[in-house]
């Protein structure tokens, strides 16, 4: 089992012609998950590879192809756009790999995609992947493994380092979700949480923040009042030099909340297993599992 | 982005917001002419992305233009937090009556723009905020609607309870709000906003910081940025699509996602290590970015040894080992290079590197005791 | 019993010190409705009429009375503001009586109101009454009598006429409300008159519509389909002029609908009254009762 | 209000539609030198507030300025239902490769405005829409986000499948609406968008409808209104803030409330007679409005009697009932009056009008069947 996608997951790219886009369609082909279909204006009625039919707009590729999810790599620019078209396509998860999206445009795209009840994943993030059955973006498959292992994370590479260290140690996963780090993102850690609560398959969690923001201590507030199964979380950051201020609304919003200090002793205060360095993962995890 | 201090109130002037009369000098002379030009009291103030320019005497009032003189030939070329101030705004003195607090920021939480308004502004406006929170009202915009003129009416009505300054500082919370959209901004705000003995309402001061992924879609805005006001690896750094934050350690550090960079740089430090920087090669890679990468961080004189730490996801890691070798090849490397590489394209990345005789690793525990030792001289590179 | 209004109803009047308003208020409170605020931004902390407090804000007004329902008398050009002030205070029910709104104002406003679940009559509209319970509007109160009848009409005064009718034939009303002649407006016939099939006192319906759109036969399919209780109809502009022309798009979109001809033919097929003149309810309305 | 299509083609250019270059002429001599100006061919075309021009003549093909003069002679001052033409829009002629349709209304249903789009475009769209639907796209756009680029090029994709032209076609969906947007319209179109041999898109034919409601706070737009093409009856009730539409009958209404108004005629029908008008005070009143009614009815030579029908509501049948003792002191009628009034008000109206000799019903039916037996000679007044 696993969270978001699996087997049945019929995925569209939008911008299937673009660089990023060709690249990554043929390593999700590769790993085996189904792309039925891609979106290209202008290049509707072609194939892409010779197997995966290219349409004008997501809609046609959705009426056309049946697919449920769509990915997105297109320019910044138009990202927002190709939300919103994925969003009212009929697709039932839109994963945007996309990395700048301004944050105002985010502001307007998340009530938009809220309101068609489709759950977003990102901007800004890497995608997700559920062993053995699909992978949606950029997470490089063969790092990862089938297994009892609930992945979530702010970060992309960071996310990567720690599964592949898992996989090594012969842990694998059920789903690896990479949640992306920008201000404003349709997924959050709590969203994840609950569904790898709600997976029969997964038996524990791992979970890594970052600094900034208040996302982790809600999280481990969560954790603690609602969640079974057992959860070790990280935070990278705690050697960053404090950024430079955002004015005085900056500090008035966040008082001085969204320090490492804070969010890990917000994930002790949950009982939490806690990762000082990324090779604890493999510890903390087994002792978990046993 | 941050804009200085008289680019914003340009901005929000053209949003129609009342702000006293002002103009920049970049010597004492200007400054002089400036308050000869405006007959009256001027304040003179430190044109510095930093915080706390009046505490670091950046902002002087003066009563005549010898006086502005004066205080300008103090404060051109201080140093407020390592920024040396290269411009000045003279700005007409205004009289205050009392000072309100109101600033818009983008707030996760509510993942909306929130204003935040106090009638407790001025200087001390984050006591105001950690002490006596009841001070201050929150209220978060739905952006699809935009600010409503009756929530900018109650905007108004918490900063004063007369009906005609309820409606002034309404129209100024809009006139914000447009400037914030138009612009662009994560944070925008105007502290103080002043009632003058007069009951005019004027924005005494106002700050704008630009969302960095809005400027490519404004080059007006970016044309704003003044270089001179900023660290110049960090300038360096931007032009070459990196990020790049210069910091004390003397362990080079090149890694890309900023999740890992941050993860790297706890490691270092972990292991006894100080980080040089932190650098962020970014996503979509191409050997360009690890030349330049290369070339800035070999500029810091204190950087002892380099990691590369890169796990490739959009990444590939080929076009890292290209870069890599490109950039050794013309600027040969000077001090001992630790490379760690894994994911997309792995099988390539480490041929093109054996084949040009270096070593790497794909363990990034290992890479990073192996440049912390390094440093500490225990181990040859 | 009533619909949308009845004892419990507490009314915060927005625009109370201006002619309309001030006049209609002294009526409600006449009549028995529980005015508990007024609103005027600039004259919060006086009172009106020596009794109702007044407020600067309806959130203040709210906040300090309770208040359930909002009825709105201000200009056209600030009643859009005004409705998405009601909504977003906490009263469910906003009677906007203002007239010559701009209809794009009101496809923003609309979505405002539904998103926050709060129920809107009008705009346009001459608001409602629940007889010897609550007003809320302009409707005057003695033209009603309490009884078994729910009137429902999207004009203002033809409502007045035919309940001054039925009133004097003593015939009385569990509610009447106008739910105004606009293009857009908050609450239809379909609303009404599923409240009304709801309520236990209401025994029979009438209902008048008028040429244009087609809510008439939208709400005639309803009562086929989905109303036990009897509904008497009327259409007023049987002998207006074919309006001018809309441009072609006027024409594509509405098709031959709008005519009272077509209106009067779905009510028939409905199986409802038809009243051909206003004073042929009271038979209508009669037969039904018996 | 309806604008002028020159009117509503100056607005589209402004927001960025290609328009061929046209301008008005009121003399066959300017459409001549017009003609003579663009050095061209041109078409020549009525300006009226009117559908179905073309077919009735008031749009001609003009190969010479001679040509432009003759056609302009023709179209000056011809009658298109009942509307003397004063003005001709003379305007360069487009090669036509292809004809669409784009139009926006306001659509009850949804209660947005809807687009509806079709590659058959031209005078026949509306036997296109009632026998072959499926070659007409819908789309409503949700105002709070206003129309996307995707959607935007959905409908630009629907009409051609050429993707430089569904991006042409995508942009002046976007221009359409933000016209229709910023000018506060229920209804604008395009009608043919053309496509050139040449591949170019230009709208030819351009109609904007704007909202009445919209004008009070659009003074630029109310600023386009030609009375001239207009019932000078009407323009004056629309003056004194009254709807009046001039019909055939002999029966005066002065009613308030628009469904009460058409429930009157139909009731002045229903009993025989045949209303002069629709005429609605509306809700507000003042005496002041009562006496323009009057006046304005009375300058109708057909009107035999005229009819009161007054439920006070917001309407203070007081006011109602001074009116009418003002207005008939300063003009005395020289028709018949009937009046009912009931509501708001009525005790002191009916102590107005009875100190000043007047009757007063307070029931419709019999009012109704009262007046029409006066203008049938069935009954004195």
């Amino acid at each position: 089992m696993s969270i978001f996608i699996d087997k049945n997951t019929k995925l569209v790219v939008q911008g299937i012609t673009g660089r990023d886009g060709s690249f990554h369609t043929k390593q999700m082909i590769e790993y085996g998950t189904q792309v039925v279909a891609g979106v290209t204006p202008g290049k509707g009625g072609q194939l892409f590879e010779g197997t995966v039919p290219i349409f004008n707009t997501v809609e046609d590729a959705v009426k056309a192809t049946g697919a449920n999810t769509s990915v997105i790599y297109v320019p910044p620019p138009f990202a927002a756009d190709a939300i919103m078209e994925a969003a009212s396509s009929g697709v039932q998860l839109v994963v945007c790999i996309t990395e700048g999206v301004p944050v105002l445009d985010m502001t307007r795209v998340y009530p938009f995609v809220k309101e068609r009840g489709v759950r977003l994943l990102g901007p800004n993030c890497p995608g997700l992947i559920s062993p053995g059955q699909s992978k949606v973006g950029i997470i490089p498959g063969r790092i990862c493994a089938e297994g009892p292992v609930g992945v979530v994370s702010r970060s992309g590479t960071l996310t990567y380092e720690i599964v592949f260290q898992l996989t090594r140690a012969g842990i694998g996963q059920t789903s690896c979700v990479g949640i992306g780090g920008d201000p404003i993102n349709g997924t959050n850690f709590i969203d994840c949480l609950m569904a790898f609560e709600k997976d029969p398959h997964t038996k524990a969690i791992a979970m890594m923040g970052e600094i900034g923001g208040t996302d982790e201590q809600d999280a481990a507030k969560f954790i603690k009042e609602n969640m079974k199964k057992p959860v070790v979380g990280f935070i990278a950051g705690q050697t960053a030099p404090p950024g430079r201020r955002m004015g005085h609304a900056g500090a008035i919003i966040s008082g001085s909340a969204g320090t490492a200090a804070e969010k890990i002793e917000a994930f002790e205060a949950a009982g939490m297993g806690v990762a000082k360095r990324p090779i604890d993962f493999v510890d903390l995890i087994k002792a978990r599992l046993k | 982005m941050n804009l200085h201090e008289y680019q914003a109130k340009e901005i929000l002037r053209r949003f129609g917001v009342a702000i006293p009369p002002g103009e920049v000098a970049t010597t004492p002379a200007q400054a002089e002419a400036l308050a000869v030009k405006f007959g009256t009291a001027v304040m003179v103030k430190a044109q510095v992305h930093a915080g706390g320019r009046g505490k670091a005497g950046g902002v002087k009032f003066c009563k005549t233009p010898a006086d502005a003189k004066e205080k300008a030939t103090a404060i051109l070329g201080m140093k407020i937090k390592g920024l040396t101030v290269e411009k000045v705004l003279v700005t007409v003195a205004a009289d205050i009556g009392s000072e309100a607090y109101v600033g818009i920021i983008v707030d996760r939480a509510s993942k909306k723009p929130v204003f935040m308004v106090s009638a407790a502004g001025g200087i001390d406006i984050e006591e105001v905020a950690a002490k006596t929170p009841e001070k201050i009202k929150y209220h978060p915009v739905d952006v699809r609607y935009g600010l409503q003129t009756y929530e900018a009416m109650q905007l108004g009505f918490f900063l004063y309870s007369d009906v005609k300054l309820a409606r002034a500082a309404a129209k100024v919370m809009q006139q914000l709000y447009a400037a914030f959209i138009a612009t662009g901004c994560s944070l925008a705000e105007i502290n103080p906003l002043v009632v003058t003995p007069q009951g005019e309402i004027l924005a005494v001061d106002g700050k704008m910081v630009v969302d960095d992924n809005e400027l490519d879609r404004r080059p007006d805005i970016e044309a704003l940025r003044d270089e001179s006001s900023e660290e110049q690896s960090e300038v360096d750094a931007r032009k070459h699509s990196l990020t790049f934050i210069k910091l004390e350690g003397n362990v080079g550090c090149v890694v890309n996602g900023a999740g890992l960079a941050m993860a790297t740089m706890d490691l270092v430090k972990y292991y006894g290590g100080e980080p040089a920087n932190f650098l962020d090669i970014g996503g979509s890679s191409n050997p360009e970015k690890v030349v330049n990468a290369l070339r800035i961080i070999t500029e810091d004189p204190n950087v002892k040894a380099i990691l590369f730490n890169i796990f490739g996801g959009i990444t590939r890691t080929d076009d890292v080992a290209n870069g890599i070798v490109t950039a050794t090849k013309a600027n040969p490397l000077k001090v001992p290079l630790v490379i760690r590489l894994t994911g997309t394209n792995e099988e390539l990345a480490m041929k093109i590197l054996t084949e040009n005789g270096f070593a790497a690793s794909s363990d990034m525990d290992e890479a990073v005791r192996h440049v912390v030792a390094i440093v500490k001289g225990e181990k040859a590179a």
